[in-house]
């Protein structure tokens, strides 16, 4: 089903990794550089608890951590968000969501993976329904480590989120259209036939455009 | 002895009397007897009552009736010819009816069995 | 010889042609005959029209008034006398031209017809007390055989309920009369009338109410027309087209004619009469909603047309009076039509059951269609006739300033509607669940039998657009039956 | 050239305004909960991103424009609202307007919306719209009850006629017609989509509200008709009650003056359900209006 | 040979613009007693022959369409025929013979329909009727007055009988506009007429009672003024009659809103836009007249063009319900567009000329200083933008509900062309504003003795309160539209075709077909929880209806049962009635 299959397992990952270094934002002219410190500038979180890490994104809103300094704030629905958290262990069930949740949001859209779980499986490492590494099933573009890690690491996720925003390095989203049939085939080797609708990756593989 | 019965008051009283009771047991035979021919029957009598009152309230004691016969040349002491006239042609009047109804009844009796006039609800339907 | 053209014919002629009826048969002209008659006198009464409206015909049967027996042609009887027998070539015409059922062609049948319309023409013409009674009871006796015709239960059940409901009737009318005779003397309606006044008050109470009573039963008022609905279910659709069409109306005739002669001011009878008039108007449009056979809804909607005829007549102003005569025109014209159509659905359906009824709309266009206008016009609905009779009747209230009655008749005409229209969505049900199709299904006419059906709605349309045309005639018949002291006059003054 | 220059600056006026107004509401919302709050700029750069995503989906022509229907209807409203008084300028189309055209201009554009909304097959979309027209429902009764209180003042519909008879202070609608500034405050914040009748759009924290399915530039267009209408709104209500603007610094400040009243009562009381809106309105304000209209016109105290 | 007839019907239906091009001198027919027919036409029925002059051919094309139907082609004439002669009637007897003809023709026509229920068509028949015969008898009381039939003002006459002249008149003319709580036939009527026809009820039958409520006023020596006096600014009898036209068009607006049939929601609409109609003419200014004419012109063309619109879709889905429809916006574009201006014309929104109406209505509210009136009637237009929307999103957005739905096509064209013409002439209209009042409402307000509105430019709509200019404001927003579209395409970014219908934000959720995702019937249900909505939508004047057939069949049964006993029984009633009435009148005269 998923064609264009080059390369297999720890190979795409290196390649992935690979093709986006050494891009820098002083290649970016001055209006992209606009473009890019703006949306840096205003990012809206879609408001979606995956794990227990939900817990340590709520006070991020409050007076205390007052994340809408940074111009970060939620959003209802994945069409008006830019970021999504994947906060905390995934359950197979909730990959199906995740995965439909983040093909819903408008490029360009990034992805910040909250808490050792999310990273590579942490204490659910050997557990039958959990999923261990999020970054083969959707693209991240920020770790926050940690278990859990507190408010202000997630702080300090995001801003390191924006830097690289500002500065114009690709983002998750354009990993994820290049490589989709790897990622498709992961996320199928999970979901088997529960998989979520293939309007992304139709419209990935009609050309994307207009 | 009777005579005083010949006082025209007193017959006519006679006459009202016997009359109207004919009339009221004609009445009561139609409202209350159940077999067509009985009811039929009441009719008659009723009509007959009305008969009766009209010829004889026309007619005082002593006059005879309205007949130019015998060398009788004058209307003098004849009875009112017009109420007489009038009754038979309501006799013949009354018989053609009742003959008619009966006609009905024996008919009506044939085909269903049934003389009963309150038992008649062929047509009860709504 | 040359035939002189008197009223006598209106009488004579039929008799004769009734009693003659075995060379008919013979002759195979029954039928004919029966159309042909009625025709001759409705020529002969339309010729006479500008007779009458010089001055009311007299005609003395060989003795002059008041002791001998006379005929009175004046303008109203004229109207009745035209509407009579068109009603009876209407009805020769239906027989003749439809698939009619066998008892209604033979001799008995023609007879009988014959008779009726003898009957109540002599109603209507006569001057003479008696003489009354005895063309009452000759409609009477041909109208319960006409309705026990077809001899089967329903047709015996109701030719018995009507003779005996009718006797009864004629027993109180002859009672009525052998009171009058006795008090005094006289015979004739003239000479009653001038004398009426000298009867001591009692008896004119007991008079007038046996009157009320035995008149009240034949034209069919509230308290005593129970027997109606009855009689119309159990007779053949086409002879209660004659009940509703003729017979009715000469009893009303009669009952007017009566009341406005004898009563020098009717006043009097005028709260009676209206009231009865009222009552029967609303209680037969009532009951008339729940009906569920054709026959006994036209019923209790005659009634209530009947109820609307005496309230416009118990009021005795001119208008009103002429709205009446014009009413009853339309109304003997209007039954005929909707007995007809119904006499064609029971050919067909063999029912007139409503149940058995839906969609024959789509089934029977036209006789549905002649129905709906028939409906129509019963209900006062412009632009046909009966519009312009209820007009000309609530004109003539609302010009006396008196608007019970025409809230009343508002209000009748509303309920009549609610039934009336009942039925027609009935007759146009779409839904096929409900239609009967083929169950009991009879012949299917022939297109001749549609004509006087046909001419009856051309008529109706026709009056209700032209209305002029008929206006003079009416005004001229409420003026005669309204004039007491002209007719007393005439009559007794040829006496002198 | 004068009309168009004229319109353009209308146009940028009240969408430079719209944007630091709501910035300014974000911070001022912020200190009120003891933080700090985002920059005064803050909805110039949500708008900006939005309107710079790369990505939009659509759901087919209507659903595309429904944003353009709504943007032209917040310009249309935004001309037809004359900003200042006395002047040549940021007039727009004014004259060939009146008040009542206003007040329904006001809600072309949300219809319009309404329709893209319903284009997108989103029930929680509609059940958005639903929720803003039963609010509509309620407040625009005691708003137009309170407008056509100032409409009979001055007999007229005319926004300048209406403007041109408060010369002073004191003639102030505000101050003369103080009943009808009071009916249709409450409606007027409602009107604005703010607390606490904020509950159709329900920001953050319910799946719902017209704008769930909307993303990207279209949400950017929607954005910024949002702060233009406000203004116009503001400008309308600055224009009936307090005398208008001769200038735009007068016309700011007073504009301003006005959103800080509705603002502080925004912030002080928590969001009510739709039904509650609306029969709120149906009760507090329209029994004012009701009074009002009693006072002033069956019993006028003047007479 | 049924081409014939069709090309012979569409004359016919031509009948009433050829009357309203040549009519020429008055014409008279003699009744009888005196009573003549008149008939002429004037300003005041020009008006409305204008009005059944553009509706009636556009409702008879898409009648023509499929097999012939000879009955129904003769009755619709006989309608036009029978409401011709009501608007030339220059007495009352021809204005009741036209209302008549119109109300059992329409009746007959509307039994055709395969839906019409005996309940309905009996509520048809008899509140049309019951309006005809309360019609009936203020006549009759105007004839007793007067001692004539013409129409015209009433010499002398006092209060007490102008006033009871003036409910029967009114009584008659409200039932047939379908005013609360005589408005039960309305819904069940238009609901179950053939599709076509229902257009022809709403738009044009409707308008005949408004043309009764016109002339009304002008029956009295001082209009509606002298009955009651006045009251703030206007007059005192319109006071009421505005009450009622507004709490009908209050009540039918929410019962419009809960319904879940088309028919019957433009059905309940058409009563609520009727009963602004009302209102304006409680009113009674020339500004106020100016706007329910306005008003009455504009619901014409829109409750034409909408039914029109939605009897081409129940004609092409055979669905009628909003649950059974759904996303027939991509099948049938042109019937969308066709709604489209048609709700915007309904809600009164600018630039649409619905606005003008409502308009020149508020601002004669506000000139009559009827403050309250003014709010109350803003509560149901504001409430109308719930009905208008559920009527467009529920059939054409959202989801197709239906496989009719999913497969449906664009209607023939007898539908598609009186549709456009139709939103022709409303957007025209709605340009210019100036040009309907210089046009068509001006010469019926001279003609009514009024002052005339005027308009300055054929654009502008001008009062003295202030007015406004379509061209204007038709341009402003059709530039701001398209420099709006021009620049969102100069922005760089891509636009995506959603993949699905089923694409949907929904909570990470994945709806399908199944999913019940059109929230179309339900909508408006949630008003429920506002008090005075669902005290509105709890009550219903059904059962009193109900009650009533309920008691007068009781009656009728209980009187029944006399006529069902034998014959004895009713000689012994006769006989006991006989004795009873001797008894009293001897007693009577004895005393």
């Amino acid at each position: 089903m998923y064609h264009n299959n080059h390369c297999e397992g720890f190979q795409c990952e290196q390649r992935m990794l690979e093709a986006s270094l050494g891009e820098e934002g002083g290649e970016l002219g001055v209006l992209d550089r606009l473009v890019a410190w703006m949306r840096q500038r205003s990012l809206f979180v879609l408001a979606y608890g995956t794990g227990c890490g939900a817990i340590e994104m709520r006070p991020l809103m409050t007076s205390r951590f007052d994340a809408e300094r940074f111009g970060i704030i939620g959003a209802a629905t994945p069409r008006q968000a830019d970021v999504l958290v994947i906060s905390g262990y995934l359950a197979v069930k909730t990959l199906k969501r995740v995965i439909r949740s983040y093909e819903q949001m408008q490029e360009p859209k990034y992805v910040i993976a909250l808490g050792s779980c999310a990273i590579n499986g942490g204490m659910y490492w050997d557990s039958y329904n959990t999923i261990k590494q999020v970054d083969h099933y959707i693209p991240v573009d920020m770790y926050v480590t940690g278990c859990m890690p507190r408010p202000e690491a997630l702080i300090e996720g995001f801003a390191a989120l924006q830097e690289k925003i500002k500065r114009g390095e690709p983002g998750g989203f354009q990993r994820y259209r290049e490589n989709i049939d790897w990622y498709k085939g992961n996320q199928r080797r999970v979901l088997g036939d529960n998989m979520p609708p293939d309007y992304t990756y139709d419209w990935y593989h009609a050309g994307g455009t207009a | 002895m009777l005579e005083f019965l010949d006082s025209p008051g007193v017959l006519q009283g006679i006459y009202i009397t016997g009359s109207l009771t004919l009339f009221f047991i004609g009445l009561y035979g139609l409202l209350a007897k159940r077999h067509l021919l009985k009811v039929l029957i009441s009719l008659a009598v009723m009509e007959m009552s009305v008969y009766l009152l009209f010829v004889g309230l026309a007619t005082s004691p002593g006059e005879t009736a309205p007949i130019l016969a015998d060398g009788l040349a004058t209307f003098t002491g004849m009875a009112d010819p017009v109420p007489q006239a009038l009754t038979l042609t309501a006799i013949v009047i009354g018989m053609a009816v009742l003959a008619l109804g009966v006609s009905l009844a024996v008919q009506y009796h044939r085909l269903t069995g049934n003389a009963d006039i309150r038992a008649m609800s062929e047509l009860k339907d709504s | 010889m040359e035939l002189q053209l008197t009223p006598v014919w209106f009488i004579a002629l039929p008799l004769l042609v009734a009693f003659a009826s075995p060379l008919w048969v013979r002759l195979q002209l029954l039928m004919p005959l029966l159309f042909a008659v009625p025709l001759l006198l409705l020529v002969l009464a339309i010729s006479l029209v500008p007779v009458v409206r010089a001055a009311p015909l007299l005609e003395t049967i060989v003795i002059a008034p008041p002791l001998g027996i006379h005929l009175h042609l004046d303008a109203a009887a004229l109207v009745m006398l035209i509407l009579f027998n068109l009603a009876g070539a209407l009805m020769a015409a239906f027989l003749w031209l439809g698939d009619t059922e066998p008892y209604l062609r033979g001799r008995q049948p023609f007879i009988l017809i014959m008779l009726l319309i003898t009957g109540c023409t002599g109603m209507v013409l006569t001057g003479d007390l008696f003489n009354l009674y005895v063309f009452l009871e000759i409609a009477g006796v041909s109208a319960y055989a006409l309705s026990a015709l077809r001899r089967d239960r329903g047709a015996l059940e109701a030719g018995l309920k009507y003779l005996i409901i009718g006797s009864v009737a004629a027993v109180f009318f002859l009672f009525a009369v052998v009171l009058i005779y006795l008090q005094t003397g006289q015979l004739n309606m003239a000479a009653v009338a001038s004398d009426f006044a000298g009867i001591p008050a009692p008896m004119q109470a007991l008079i007038g109410l046996l009157l009320l009573v035995g008149l009240g039963i034949k034209a069919e008022l509230f308290p005593f027309n129970f027997w109606v609905p009855d009689i119309y279910r159990g007779s053949d659709p086409a002879t209660a087209a004659l009940f509703s069409g003729i017979l009715v109306k000469a009893f009303i005739f009669v009952l007017f004619h009566l009341v406005f002669l004898l009563l020098a001011d009717p006043d009097v009878a005028r709260a009676w009469l209206m009231g009865l008039g009222a009552l029967t108007m609303l209680v037969a449009e009532l009951v008339a909603l729940r009906q569920q056979d054709l026959r006994r809804m036209l019923a209790y909607s005659s009634l209530g047309q009947v109820g609307l005829i005496v309230l416009a007549l118990g009021f005795a102003s001119e208008a009103t009076t002429a709205g009446a005569l014009f009413h009853m025109v339309n109304h003997t014209l209007v039954k005929l039509l909707l007995f007809f159509v119904a006499a064609l659905m029971l050919r067909r359906v063999l029912s007139l059951r409503l149940g058995d009824l839906h969609g024959i709309g789509h089934r029977m266009p036209v006789a549905t269609g002649l129905f709906v206008l028939g409906s129509l016009a019963v209900l006062g609905l412009p632009p046909l006739s009966g519009f312009i009779s209820k007009l000309w009747i609530l004109k003539g209230f609302a010009a006396a300033q008196l608007f019970w009655p025409i809230a009343l008749i508002l209000l009748a005409a509303l309920i009549e509607a609610a039934y009336y229209f009942r039925w027609i969505k009935v007759f146009y049900d779409t839904d096929p669940a409900k239609a009967h199709p083929g169950i009991m299904a009879g012949p299917v006419q022939g297109a001749p039998v549609y004509l006087p059906l046909l001419l009856i709605g051309g008529l109706l349309l026709l009056f209700g657009v032209a209305p002029f045309l008929l206006e003079v005639s009416f005004v001229e018949g409420a003026q005669s039956l309204l004039a007491r002291e002209a007719t007393l006059e005439q009559v007794l003054g040829a006496r002198l | 050239m004068h009309v168009i220059l004229d319109a353009l600056a209308m146009i940028g006026l009240s969408y430079v305004m719209g944007f630091l107004f709501y910035g300014f509401y974000r911070q001022f919302s912020a200190r009120v909960q003891r933080r700090w709050g985002p920059s005064i700029w803050q909805n110039f750069f949500d708008n900006m991103k939005f309107l710079l995503k790369s990505e939009t989906l659509s759901h087919g022509p209507m659903f595309f424009f429904g944003p353009m229907i709504i943007a032209a209807g917040a310009i249309t409203t935004v001309l037809f609202v004359p900003f200042l008084k006395d002047s040549d300028w940021l007039q727009g189309f004014s004259h060939s307007g009146n008040l009542i055209l206003i007040v329904y201009l006001l809600v072309v554009g949300p219809l319009g919306n309404a329709l893209a909304v319903g284009s997108s097959g989103n029930p929680f979309g509609v059940m958005g719209v639903t929720r803003g027209l039963t609010r509509l429902m309620g407040l625009e009764v005691p708003f137009f009850l309170g407008l056509a209180l100032v409409m009979l003042q001055h007999e007229t519909t005319s926004v300048h006629a209406i403007m041109a008879a408060q010369d002073g202070i004191a003639q102030w609608n505000l101050f003369t017609n103080p009943i009808a500034f009071m009916v249709i405050l409450l409606p007027f914040i409602a009107s604005q989509n703010a607390s606490p009748f904020d509950v159709v759009g329900a920001p953050v924290e319910v799946y719902a509200g017209p704008r769930v399915e909307f993303g990207g530039r279209l949400l950017g267009v929607l954005m910024t008709q949002n702060m233009m209408m406000t203004i116009a709104k503001l400008v309308l209500v600055v224009d009936l009650f307090m005398g208008g603007a001769t200038n735009i610094f007068i016309l700011i400040a007073k504009a301003f003056s006005l959103f800080l009243l509705t603002a502080a009562i925004s912030l002080a009381f928590p969001r009510l359900k739709t039904e509650q809106t609306v029969d709120f309105f149906w009760k507090v304000p329209l029994g004012l209006g009701v009074l009002g209209v009693v006072a002033t016109v069956w019993f006028p105290w003047g007479a | 040979m049924s081409l014939i007839v069709k090309m012979l019907f569409l004359a016919v239906s031509l009948s009433p613009a050829l009357t309203l091009l040549v009519w020429g001198d008055a014409v008279a027919w003699p009744l009888l007693g005196g009573i003549e027919l008149t008939f002429d036409l004037n300003p005041v029925s020009g008006f409305f022959m204008l009005l059944l002059a553009l509706g009636a051919p556009l409702v008879a094309l898409p009648m023509l369409r499929g097999a012939h139907e000879g009955p129904a082609y003769g009755l619709y004439a006989l309608l036009l025929l029978g409401m011709q002669l009501l608007l030339l009637a220059g007495d009352f007897i021809g204005f009741f013979v036209g209302w008549e003809i119109m109300t059992w023709s329409s009746y007959l026509l509307l039994l055709r329909s395969e839906r019409s229920d005996l309940e309905g068509a009996q509520s048809y028949i008899l509140f049309n009727l019951a309006s005809a015969f309360l019609l009936l008898a203020g006549i009759l009381g105007f004839y007793s007055l007067t001692g004539d039939f013409r129409i015209e003002a009433l010499a002398s006459a006092g209060p007490a009988e102008q006033l009871i002249l003036a409910a029967l008149f009114g009584g008659a003319f409200l039932i047939k506009v379908g005013t609360l709580p005589l408005h039960i036939w309305v819904p069940r009527a238009y609901d179950q007429a053939p599709d076509t026809f229902s257009a022809f009820l709403s738009a044009l039958m409707s308008k005949m009672g408004i043309y009764g409520l016109v002339l009304l006023p002008t029956l009295f020596p001082q209009g509606l003024a002298g009955l009651l006096g006045s009251l703030l600014n206007g007059p005192a009898a319109g006071y009421i009659l505005a009450w009622i036209g507004v709490i009908t068009s209050i009540i039918a607006t929410f019962k419009a809103i809960s319904q879940e049939d088309m028919k019957r929601l433009l059905a309940y609409s058409s009563i609520a836009q009727v009963g602004y109609i009302t209102t304006a003419i409680g009113v009674g200014s020339s500004l106020a007249l100016g706007g329910a004419l306005f008003q009455a012109l504009v619901h014409t063309l829109v409750k034409l063009l909408l039914f029109i619109t939605f009897a081409g879709i129940i004609l092409q889905t055979g669905q009628r319900r909003f649950n059974d429809l759904g996303h027939l916006i991509d099948r049938m574009p042109i019937a969308f567009f066709a709604v489209l201006i048609g709700i915007i014309g309904l809600a009164g929104m600018p630039p649409l000329p619905g606005f003008a109406a409502k308009y020149l209505i508020f601002v004669a509210l506000i000139d009559a200083r009827w403050l309250l009136l003014l709010a109350a009637m803003l509560l149901s237009s504001t409430a109308a933008f719930i009905y208008c929307y559920k009527l467009i999103y529920a059939p054409f957005l959202g989801h197709a509900n239906s496989p009719e739905a999913k497969a449906a096509t664009e209607a023939p064209w007898p539908y598609l062309v009186p549709q456009v013409m139709l939103m022709g002439l409303l957007v025209l209209l709605g340009i210019f504003p100036g040009l309907a009042i210089e046009l068509v409402i001006d010469p019926v307000l001279i003609g009514l003795g009024m002052a005339a509105l005027g308009a300055p430019s054929p654009g502008e709509l001008a009062t003295a309160y202030g007015g406004y200019d379509g061209v204007v404001l038709m341009s402003v927003f059709g530039s701001a539209f398209m420099i709006v579209t021009g620049l969102f395409f100069l922005l760089r970014g891509r636009m995506r075709r959603a993949g699905s219908a089923y694409d949907l934000s929904f909570a990470g959720e994945v709806p399908t077909a199944e999913t019940p995702l059109h929230y179309g019937a339900g909508m408006g249900r949630e008003l429920r929880r506002i008090p005075l909505v669902d005290w509105i939508l709890s009550r219903t004047t059904t059962r009193f209806q109900a009650g009533l057939t309920r008691q007068s069949l009781a009656a009728s049964g209980l009187l029944g049962g006399l006529y069902r006993r034998d014959p004895q029984t009713w000689i012994l009633l006769a006989v006991l009635l006989f004795a009873v009435a001797l008894t009293l009148m001897l007693l009577a005269g004895g005393l």
